[in-house]
């Protein structure tokens, strides 16, 4: 039987974001996928070695609206590692308190999109309600819905007031209540365990060959977060558990992500109610001293890191990022390709993908032409192929 | 703060290099930069690797420092980071892949390949990742030569 | 007004197109369309095919490797079409202003109608931007 | 505290229940809706905090042209003109990130981040504050 090629993407209905997927099928399997990405590719890494450390934050965290805290922490605490300074203890428990914030409207998120993916919209419209509530404590603290704005080079901007405090637990309240309820549906609602049982399978040799990360890897029974290997921030006073399961599947990722919300609930709490005394910010001089460092922040999507060089110039000399989504890319081919009597259907392809959390940017109809019967392939340019067109009318 | 543990890890790696290192450090807590020549860059990660047992690699940096492009591939061991780092001449650049002993590295050597024009000898597949299909093939962004050229927009506002 | 204008201006159906932003503007957008915020109010519906929708939404800035999808995208619409532009930088390239790799702005690609500004827009803008829309409609 | 990960293994054992839902469904029929009518009504009824970070305004008389703003901001929304008392920064708010950078470090609190939060328009020049 021939095989056909399926592209999905740059603009496609199951992606929020541009990115390219090639698949090849037999029938209803997927026998072989191919990623394109590099349609986000904006070109951040350059800028940031003609802009200035402090002008760097801002384009920082727009290198990922939803994890923009994780980025913010991550670049930061690099250059807070090139002074060679800590800042205040009351500082890195406000990053704290706004990364698990920013962790918990991200995994809320996510659990409504792959209600969505999954055909079941009432969860995406219930799930989302209630994540307004968090939306809001965020909004609340530092001034806007999404991007924070709230980390700073020494430290962070703005201080949370006793009456913020008292709001943000009661916030907590409401959603500890609704995510439990979500972790009864998530577990024990027929749609969502016929979609995501045995789907998306990655094993625990495949997660640790193609170098998962985050909970796509911990779905696969491996226990590694950064907040626990390589504590950063308050992580190092504030207890929690690293959720792993070891069903290797689709249902591992949604109950690592409904308990790590609970987790993320929990470690808000602890933080209110140990905040210590003290300033939040310190000023540090515009010029780091010469060096190199590299810093690691877990995203809500898994291992976030940077590495900064420094040149001795109020610019640093090299800015490197590596989201947690570059991470997740080859285990998500693995994941899409038949195996013996693991089979992936082309109607499984959204959730597949949408299970590792993707955050890119994608979609490639135009210049990707495939042969398999002669095994060609080739690129074409969306001008060349409107040329072409031109030419065959003729 | 406590370097114990760093010490400790660092001189492990010095004893299975010996002299092929030549710069070690600690930058901070659970981060460790090594730099070795790029004749050694495979062997000596080799040994890291089948020492420790290390199956991550975080990412890989390029880095250009004038006349040569350093290539860094993060690796992690229990928590602690190692950072490899090779100079290879910016003329002839150059490097041995490590696709075969951690199949992760496959995108991070793409993007490297793509951004500034490292060959990864052995490597799969260095197809076009991250830059856009119309790129010219010769130019590579993040070397310091490039200078910034904004996108001429296509219709007037 | 005519009928025909009536019509559209009560029922914009979008297309949502996300050229290289960063998410947030993303994320807002659908937020405006979930029970809070509640676009659809307006009628206006999301679609998944650009060949059904009236307004194309587009969110985050032009890079190199999707204007030719966008241009593609926008040939695709049957007119009379509506681009909207939302968030700072897909209206001019916001903080991704020379990167070698994005446009500045969507306009320098494809025509707009409306911009909704802010970084990311709240959601309530993003439905006063569509307000925008609906009352240019009707008014030509 | 441990998680228990033990109820979700037993439950996803059985086979899960159909329409789990349902309840929920059928409570929410009789509260109130939650949706804001905004542009209509309940406009007082929109989410903001006190210190949101919303439009820029600009103080004239309180500038002293020192151009620290123009130094910190990411997105080249300032621009360094001279007027008739001397130098001062022009908005292209366009462009703006609502970093609050440049708010942070006025010496003078020339520039303040208002609520104004609607800011769609069918024009970009409206955006340039002069």
């Amino acid at each position: 039987m021939p095989e056909f090629s399926v592209i999905v993407g740059p603009q496609h209905p199951a992606l929020k974001e541009p990115e390219s997927f090639t698949f090849w099928v037999d029938g209803e399997d997927v026998v072989r996928a191919e990623v394109r990405i590099g349609y986000a590719h904006r070109g951040i890494e350059k800028a940031a070695e003609s802009r200035t450390y402090i002008q760097n934050i801002p384009l920082i965290e727009r290198i990922c609206g939803i994890c923009n805290v994780a980025h913010t922490i991550c670049y930061t605490q690099n250059v807070e590692y090139l002074y060679g300074r800590e800042i205040p203890r009351r500082a890195e428990y406000i990053r704290t308190i706004i990364e698990e914030l920013n962790r918990i409207h991200s995994h809320l998120l996510w659990i409504g999109i792959a209600g969505h993916e999954i055909g079941f919209d009432t969860l995406l419209m219930y799930v989302w309600r209630d994540r307004e509530v968090v939306m809001d404590l965020i909004e609340e603290m530092t001034g806007n819905r999404v991007s924070t704005a709230l980390m700073t080079v020494g430290g962070v901007t703005r201080d949370i007031t006793p009456e913020l405090a008292t709001r943000i637990r009661k916030g907590l309240d409401i959603l500890e209540e609704r995510t439990k309820y979500y972790e009864k549906i998530a577990s024990g609602e027929s749609t969502i365990l016929a979609r995501t049982k045995g789907i998306g399978i990655l094993t625990r040799e495949e997660a640790l060959k193609h170098c998962a990360v985050g909970p796509t890897l911990r779905a696969s029974g491996i226990k590694s977060d950064i907040r626990a290997d390589d504590p950063y921030a308050a992580h190092d006073e504030v207890p929690f558990d690293v959720i792993t399961t070891d069903t290797c599947d689709l249902f591992g990722r949604v109950v690592v992500r409904v308990y790590e919300t609970i987790e993320a609930i929990r470690q808000v709490r602890y933080c209110l109610d140990n905040l210590p005394s003290g300033p939040v910010r310190i000023r540090l001089p515009n010029t780091p001293p010469r060096g190199e460092s590299v810093s690691r922040v877990e995203a809500p999507r898994g291992e976030d890191i940077h590495y900064v060089r420094s040149d001795g110039t109020d610019r640093p000399a090299r800015y490197k990022v590596r989201a947690p989504t570059l991470g997740n890319l080859a285990s998500l081919v693995e994941m899409l390709t038949s195996k013996g009597d693991y089979r992936v259907r082309v109607a499984d392809i959204p959730i597949v993908l949408a299970g590792i959390d993707p955050c890119m940017c994608c979609m490639d109809r135009t210049s990707r032409f495939i042969e398999p019967s002669k095994g060609k392939e080739w690129v074409w340019t969306w001008n060349q192929l409107r040329k072409y067109g031109r030419m065959r009318e003729r | 703060m406590n370097l114990e543990r760093e010490e400790r890890f660092v001189s492990e790696i010095k004893e299975l290099l010996g002299d092929k290192i030549s710069e070690i450090k600690v930058q901070r807590a659970r981060s460790v930069f090594v730099t070795v020549k790029a004749e050694d860059y495979k062997d000596s990660i080799r040994k890291i690797v089948e020492k420790f047992g290390i199956t991550h690699i975080s990412t890989m940096t390029g880095a250009d420092s004038g006349q040569t492009i350093d290539v860094m591939p993060h690796l992690s061991h229990a928590g602690m980071k190692i950072t490899f780092k090779a100079a290879v001449p910016k003329t002839a650049a150059e490097i041995d892949t490590l696709t075969d002993m951690l199949p992760g590295a496959v995108m991070y050597e793409r993007e490297v390949h793509d951004l500034l024009g490292v060959n990864f000898k052995g490597h799969p597949n260095l197809a076009k990742l991250v830059i856009s299909d119309d790129w010219p093939s010769d130019v590579y962004p993040l070397r310091k030569e490039y200078k910034v050229v904004r996108p001429e927009p296509i219709r007037k506002t | 007004m005519g009928l025909v204008s009536w019509a559209r201006a009560s029922s914009p159906w979008l297309v949502h197109f996300n050229t290289a932003g960063c998410n947030a503007c993303d994320i807002e957008v659908v937020a405006a369309l979930t029970p809070r915020f509640d676009l659809e109010r307006f009628g206006a519906l999301l679609k998944g095919s650009p060949r059904h929708a009236d307004v194309l939404v587009v969110t985050g800035t032009v890079t190199r490797q999707t204007r030719d999808r966008i241009i593609r995208i926008w040939e695709q619409m049957p007119e009379p079409k509506f681009a909207v532009a939302v968030g700072n930088c897909c209206v001019s390239g916001g903080v991704f202003r020379g990167c070698y790799n994005s446009y500045p702005g969507l306009d320098s690609v494809i025509p707009v109608a409306a911009y909704i500004y802010g970084c990311p827009p709240k959601p309530e803008n993003v439905i006063h931007g569509v307000a925008t829309l609906v009352s240019k409609i009707r008014g030509g | 505290m441990g998680v228990d990960l033990e109820s979700a293994q037993e439950i996803r054992e059985n086979e899960g229940k159909i329409m789990a839902m349902q309840r929920e469904l059928l409570r929410h029929i009789f509260k109130k809706a939650v949706t804001l009518r905004y542009p209509f009504k309940d406009k007082e009824k929109v989410h903001i905090p006190s210190d949101f970070r919303g439009k820029i305004a600009f103080h004239r008389d309180q500038c002293i042209g020192c151009s620290m703003c123009f130094r910190v901001c990411p997105a080249e929304v300032i621009e360094m003109i001279d007027d008739e008392k001397g130098k001062r920064p022009m908005f292209y708010l366009d462009r703006c990130t609502h970093c609050a950078q440049c708010e942070d470090v006025c010496p003078t609190k020339a520039i303040e981040l208002t609520a104004q939060y609607e800011s769609a328009g069918t024009d970009r020049t409206q955006m340039i504050l002069k």
